[in-house]
C-alpha cells in the first residue's frame, strides 16, 4: 500500500487520505512545480560551459542535473530563478534572462 | 491483524501480592517491548527502575532510553514507534503536563505507543499524591483512557493495552492508569498470568509501514494546509469510535485467557438500585465496600465502576443508569475542571443522559483531591444526601466537595 | 482470627515501619490471607514519624482508604508516644504494641486515656541480643504476628525463614539471627498477653481514672 | 575520507536526495546546504532524517508532497534531537531482534535552524549528544527565527535589526552577541563536533559531513547557511557572503574530533568585519556616520573569539 499521490488532492474525502497524514513515498515534490514561481530565468551557453561543474552543488532547488560528469540543462520546471549558479560560473556561461522563459 | 477470531491459549492463575507499580512492570516483563525512553517522576519511578533492573538482568532486552525530560521522552517513543518499534513510557502529574505537545502528535501520527499513568495531582500547590487531574488534563489529546481500581485491573489493562493500541482499526496511543500511592504502592493479592500465554496474547509488533522499512520510505510529520488537516482530524476521530469495539473484542480474547471479564464499566449491584454512584479508579473499591454495608442495611444502592474513559462511553452508560431505574445517580470527580460548575464526569455523564433522554436526577462530588482521603463513611453520607435530593427535600448541591474543611 | 484485622503502624522514617508492614502482608498471604499493606505517603525523610497500615481478611478487600479505627496499632519508636497521638480510634477491645524497655504500667499514661490493652516488647534488647544491631522492626513484626493471632507461631516462623532464606540468599549465616530474634519477640509477646489477660479483671475504673489524670 | 580524495565531478554524478519541487524561498541556502551533507551519505546507506519544525520543514514536506528521498519525520519545534534519539534506538533493538537484516544499514541525520537548535531544542540536542546516540545533528544556522519572520535568537549576531531586536531611533539592534554553541557540544565530548559553511567546491563541508555520519556516536555539525530574506543581501551574492564570514573570521571554518581541536583553514590576510557586514541590510545602520565605534565593538569581539579559537587549536 505505497502512496500515489496522483490520487491525493483536496477534494478527496477523509477516508481517502493516508492514516496520520503519513507518506508512503520519497521524493513525491517532483510534481509540485516551483518553476511557475520564476520571474527571472537562467540560461547556459553550451559553448561557455567549461563543465567545471561549480554551478551544480549552489542551486537550492536541484535544479542542475549532471550525468556522465557533465551538466544537462536547467530543470525549469523547479527552478525559481534566484540566479545563485550565474555567480557561481567563472566563465560566464550562465546568464539571468528576464521572464519566465528560456 | 484483528485476532478476535484466533482461538486464546488459556492461562493458569497465579496467585502473588504485590503492589501495582510492580504488576505492570511485571506486565512489561512479560511483553518485554523494544524501546522505552522514561524519566523518572514520583509516583511512577518505580516502574522505569524496575524495567531498568529486569534488563540489568538479562530477563528482558528492551532499550531503556534515560531521557533528560518527560517531554523527550514522549518525543523519543514518538521517534521509536514511528521508525516500528513497539515503545512504551511511564509517567504521572507533572511529567505527562510537560509531554502535552506530544500526547497529542503522538495521537495524530496514529501512533500505538503505550504510556502507564500513575495518577497524580498537578501542581499547584506541588504535592505527590493521587488525584485525576493529570490523566484528566489529557482527556482531549487523542489517547485512548483505561483506569484501574485495583492492582490487579492495571496489571490486566496492561497486557491489553498493545493489542487493542496496535489494531488496525485503531493505530492510537493508550494510557493506562492507576491512582498513584493508593494503588501503586499498596501491596495487594493479584493473580498473575503465566509468560507464554500473555506472549501469545499480546503478539508480536508488525506494522506495515515504517521509518525502518528497508527500501520504502516513509514521511512522517507533515505540514498539512487546511485542505487536508480537518479530515485528518475526523479520521483520528472515527478511530478513537471504532477504538471501542476492539476493547470489547481484547477483553473478550482476555477473559478467554484469564478468565477475568472487563468492559467499558463494572456495574455493581446496581439491577434494582435507587440510588447509583459513578466513580472511577481506587475510590471505587471503597464504594463497593460501603455498597455492600449499605445493602445489609437495606438500602438500594449501586456503583457504576468506568473503566474506559476514552473513548467515552456514553450511550452505554446512560442504557445502563436507565436500565437500573434508579432515581438520584452522584457522580464523582476526582479532578476539578475549575469551569464554575463541574468536574469532567460531572459534566459529561449528564450530557450524555441527557442526549440519550435518560432524565435521572444527578449531583456532581468532588472527593479526593491531591489525596484526600476517600472513606466508606463518605459513601454513606452521599448516599444519604442523594436520596433527600431524589425525595425533594433538599436541593442538589453544586458540585460539593467531599471532607472539605468548611 | 476476625473476619478482618486492621493493624496500624507507627515509627520513624528510614525505621522500618513500612517493611514491617509489608513483611506481615507478605507472611499473611502465604499463609492464604486476603492483604493489604500499605504506607501513608508524604515527602517525610529519614527520622520524621510515618504510619503505615495493614487490612488482613479472609474475604477480598475493596477499601482504598487509611485506617482510623484500627484494631491494633504498633508503635516502632517509643520517643513518639509525646508527639504522635497513636491510640487516636484503636479499638477498646484490640491492643497497643510498644517497642519499650519499660512497662505495660509505666507506658499506660503516656497513651491518652487507652484502656485497652497495652503490650511491651523490648525489640531493641532482642535485636542487639540476637543481630548485634538495632533493628526493631524484626521483632516488632513477631511481635504483632503473636498478637492478632492472623496464623499460627509455627506457619508465621516457617514463612519467615523461608522469606529469610530468599531474602539473605547471600548471606545465610544471618538467618538464624533473625530468626532468634522472631522466637524471643514471640515469646515475649505471648508472656505480654497472659499477664494482660490476668490484669485485666483486676483493672478498676479508679485506677483508670488515676491513671487518665497522671497522663 | 582523504581531503584529496574529493572530487566535485564524482559527488555531483550521485542521485539526489532532496527533490526539486519544495516550497523554500528562491535563493535559500538551508537546502544548498542539506543537499551537500546528503551527498555525503555513501551510495547504498539508506537514512532516516529527522527535522525540527522551521522552514526547511514546513516547506519540504508540505502533504503530501515530501522532497525527501529518505525515510523523514518532523515531530515538533524543539525536540529533534529526543525524536531522532528515539529513531536510532529502534534500529537498536530491531537490529538486535533480528526484525532488521544485517546488510539494512540506515544513518541518522538531523536538522534544525538556530531557534530549534541553539534555542528551544537546546534542552533535547544536550541529551541526545551527552546520551551519545549514533546519529548527526546538523544546526542550519541562520542567525534568526526566520520561518516566524526574523525574530532573533540566540545564533543571531550583536547589532543585526531583526523583528524583535529591531534597529531604531534608540536602538542599535541585538545587543548581546552570539551563543557559541559549536563550542558547548563540543564540551560535552561527543567524538565529532564541526563548524562550515557553503564554500565553492563545498569540500570542506561534504567532509565534515561525511566524517560525522560515519563517526560511531553522536556527531554535531554547525552549518552556517544564508537567508537572503532575514540577512537582506542579493540573493545570488550567497557563496560570496559566506566567503566573507569566513575571510573575517565572523564564521571560522574548525572542528573538534575527539576532544582535539583542529582550524581547517586560517585566512592569509584577515579581512576587516565591515566586508561581512556591508553587504547586508541587516547592518545598514552600523554604517551611518557616529556607529564607527559599534563596528569596531563588532570587530573586537570577532578577534578575541578569533583567539581564543587559535589557542585551543593551538593547544590541541
Amino acid at each position: 500500500m505505497r502512496t500515489d499521490i496522483t490520487k491525493i488532492n483536496e477534494r478527496s474525502p477523509y477516508t481517502d487520505l493516508t492514516e496520520g497524514l503519513q507518506l508512503y513515498a520519497g521524493g513525491t515534490s517532483r510534481l509540485f512545480k516551483t518553476g511557475e514561481w520564476r520571474t527571472n530565468t537562467p540560461v547556459l551557453d553550451q559553448d561557455k560551459c567549461r563543465q567545471c561543474l561549480l554551478c551544480a552543488p549552489v542551486c537550492p532547488d536541484s535544479c542542475i542535473p549532471v550525468q556522465g560528469g557533465k551538466r544537462l540543462d536547467f530543470d525549469y520546471d523547479h527552478c525559481k530563478g534566484c540566479g545563485i549558479c550565474v555567480k557561481a560560473c567563472p566563465f560566464g556561461a550562465i546568464t539571468m534572462k528576464e521572464g519566465i522563459e528560456a | 491483524m484483528s485476532k478476535k477470531k484466533e482461538n486464546v491459549m488459556k492461562s493458569k492463575s497465579i496467585p502473588e501480592r504485590m503492589s501495582g507499580n510492580e504488576a505492570v512492570s511485571y506486565a512489561i516483563r512479560q511483553v518485554n517491548p523494544d524501546v522505552m525512553p522514561a524519566f523518572p517522576i514520583t509516583p511512577s519511578t518505580e516502574i522505569p527502575q524496575m524495567v531498568s533492573t529486569f534488563i540489568a538482568n538479562g530477563e528482558i532486552d528492551t532499550e531503556f532510553i534515560p531521557v533528560e525530560s518527560e517531554h523527550s521522552a514522549m518525543s523519543a517513543a514518538i521517534g521509536a514507534e514511528a521508525a516500528g518499534a513497539r515503545t512504551m513510557t511511564a509517567t504521572s502529574s507533572a511529567g505527562l503536563a510537560l509531554m502535552w505537545e506530544e500526547l497529542l502528535l503522538a495521537a495524530s501520527n496514529r501512533l500505538p505507543i503505550a504510556l502507564t499513568l500513575v495518577n497524580r495531582t498537578l501542581s499547584g500547590p506541588i504535592n505527590i499524591n493521587c488525584d485525576h487531574s493529570d490523566g484528566m488534563g489529557a482527556r482531549d489529546t487523542g489517547w485512548i483512557q483505561i483506569y484501574a481500581e485495583n492492582n490487579q485491573e492495571a496489571y490486566d489493562n496492561y497486557i491489553q493495552a498493545f493489542p487493542i493500541a496496535e489494531d488496525p482499526r485503531v493505530h492510537l496511543p493508550i494510557m493506562i492508569c492507576q491512582d498513584g500511592f493508593i494503588t501503586s504502592h499498596a501491596v495487594e493479592n493479584i493473580e498473575l498470568l503465566e509468560d507464554e500465554p500473555v506472549k501469545a496474547f499480546v503478539g508480536e509488533y508488525e506494522p506495515e509501514e515504517f521509518l525502518l522499512n528497508p527500501g520504502k520510505p516513509v514521511a512522517v510529520g507533515p505540514y498539512s494546509v487546511s485542505a487536508y488537516a480537518m479530515e485528518a482530524k475526523k479520521a483520528q476521530e472515527a478511530a478513537m469510535e471504532r477504538a471501542g469495539e476492539v476493547i470489547l473484542e481484547v477483553a473478550e480474547r482476555f477473559a478467554q485467557m484469564s478468565g477475568r471479564s472487563y468492559g467499558f464499566f463494572e456495574e455493581y449491584r446496581t439491577e434494582d438500585a435507587e440510588y447509583l454512584m459513578v466513580i472511577m479508579g481506587s475510590a471505587a473499591g471503597t464504594a463497593k465496600a460501603a455498597v455492600d454495608i449499605l445493602r445489609e442495611e437495606g438500602h438500594k444502592v449501586g456503583v457504576l465502576k468506568l473503566r474506559v474513559f476514552r473513548p467515552f462511553p456514553e450511550k452505554e452508560i446512560a442504557e445502563a443508569i436507565k436500565r437500573s431505574g434508579c432515581k438520584a445517580v452522584a457522580i464523582m470527580d476526582r479532578c476539578e475542571s475549575y469551569n464554575g460548575c463541574s468536574g469532567p464526569l460531572g459534566s459529561e455523564i449528564p450530557a450524555g443522559l441527557y442526549r440519550n433522554k435518560v432524565m435521572v436526577d444527578t449531583v456532581n462530588y468532588i472527593y479526593g483531591l491531591a489525596g484526600r482521603d476517600f472513606t466508606v463513611d463518605h459513601v454513606r453520607e452521599i448516599f444519604a444526601e442523594l436520596k433527600e435530593v431524589a425525595q425533594g427535600e433538599k436541593e442538589a448541591p453544586n458540585h460539593k466537595y467531599i471532607g472539605l474543611r468548611e | 482470627m476476625k473476619n478482618t484485622v486492621e493493624i496500624r503502624w507507627h515509627g520513624r522514617g528510614g525505621q522500618g515501619a513500612k517493611t514491617a508492614a509489608l513483611l506481615l502482608a507478605d507472611v499473611a498471604f502465604k499463609t492464604g490471607c486476603c492483604v493489604q499493606g500499605f504506607p501513608e505517603y508524604g515527602p517525610e525523610r529519614m527520622g520524621a514519624p510515618i504510619t503505615a497500615f495493614n487490612r488482613i481478611s479472609e474475604d477480598k478487600i475493596r477499601v482504598h482508604s487509611n485506617i482510623y479505627d484500627p484494631d491494633y496499632v504498633v508503635v516502632v519508636d517509643e520517643t513518639l508516644l509525646h508527639s504522635v497521638h497513636v491510640t487516636d480510634g484503636l479499638k477498646e477491645d484490640g491492643a497497643i504494641i510498644v517497642n519499650t524497655a519499660k512497662s505495660a504500667e509505666e507506658i499506660r499514661p503516656l497513651l491518652r486515656g487507652y484502656e485497652g490493652r497495652v503490650l511491651t516488647v523490648d525489640a531493641r534488647h532482642i535485636s542487639e541480643k540476637t543481630l548485634g544491631k538495632n533493628f526493631p522492626n524484626t521483632p516488632m513484626l513477631a511481635a504483632t504476628a503473636a498478637v492478632t493471632g492472623i496464623m499460627s507461631r509455627e506457619n508465621f516462623l516457617k514463612e519467615m525463614e523461608a522469606s529469610f532464606a530468599h531474602k539473605f540468599a547471600k548471606k545465610p549465616e544471618v538467618i538464624k539471627g533473625n530468626m532468634a530474634a522472631l522466637e524471643m519477640a514471640y515469646d515475649k509477646a505471648e508472656i505480654e498477653m497472659a499477664r494482660e489477660a490476668g490484669s485485666s479483671e483486676k483493672k478498676s475504673g479508679a485506677s483508670s481514672k488515676e491513671m487518665k489524670r497522671s497522663a | 575520507m582523504k581531503a584529496n580524495d574529493y572530487s566535485l565531478k564524482t559527488m555531483m554524478e550521485k542521485p539526489e536526495r532532496l527533490a526539486p519541487g519544495h516550497r523554500m524561498c528562491a535563493g535559500c541556502g538551508a537546502t544548498i546546504g542539506v543537499r551537500a551533507v546528503l551527498r555525503a551519505l555513501h551510495e547504498g546507506d539508506q537514512a532516516v532524517i529527522g527535522n525540527a519544525t522551521g522552514c526547511l520543514e514546513v516547506s519540504s514536506y508540505m502533504y503530501p508532497y515530501s522532497a525527501w528521498q529518505d525515510s523523514y519525520i518532523h515531530n515538533a519545534f524543539e525536540n529533534a534531537g529526543a525524536t531522532l534519539s528515539g529513531v536510532e534506538t529502534a534500529y537498536k533493538a530491531l537490529k538486535k531482534r533480528g526484525k532488521l537484516a544485517d546488510k539494512d544499514n540506515f544513518k541518522f541525520i538531523t536538522f534544525g535552524g538556530d531557534g530549534g537548535t541553539y534555542d528551544i531544542g537546546f534542552q533535547s540536542l544536550s541529551g541526545a549528544m551527552e546520551r551519545g546516540h549514533d546519529m548527526v545533528y546538523v544546526c542550519y544556522d541562520n542567525g534568526a527565527y526566520m520561518n516566524t519572520g526574523i525574530q532573533r535568537s540566540s545564533a543571531t549576531p550583536m547589532f543585526a535589526d531583526t523583528t524583535t531586536t529591531p534597529a531604531g531611533k534608540v536602538s542599535n539592534g541585538k545587543i548581546q552577541y552570539r551563543k557559541d554553541l559549536s563550542a558547548i557540544i563540543a564540551e560535552h565530548y561527543v567524538p565529532y563536533v564541526a563548524q562550515t559553511t557553503l564554500t565553492r567546491d563545498f569540500k570542506d563541508l561534504h567532509r565534515k559531513a561525511e566524517t560525522a555520519i560515519y563517526t560511531e556516536g553522536a556527531a554535531f555539525l554547525n552549518m552556517m547557511t544564508p537567508c537572503p530574506r532575514g540577512w537582506r543581501y542579493d540573493m545570488s551574492e550567497i557563496m560570496e557572503i559566506c566567503r566573507l564570514a569566513v575571510e573575517t573570521c565572523y564564521w571560522p571554518l574548525f572542528e573538534v574530533v575527539e576532544g582535539k581541536w583542529i582550524l581547517n583553514y586560517e585566512p592569509k590576510n584577515k579581512l576587516p568585519i565591515e566586508d561581512f557586514l556591508k553587504p547586508q541590510g541587516r547592518f545598514k545602520h552600523l554604517f551611518k556616520p557616529g556607529n564607527e565605534e559599534l563596528i569596531e565593538l563588532f570587530q573586537k569581539e570577532v578577534d578575541k573569539r578569533w583567539e581564543d579559537l587559535q589557542y585551543r587549536c593551538a593547544r590541541g
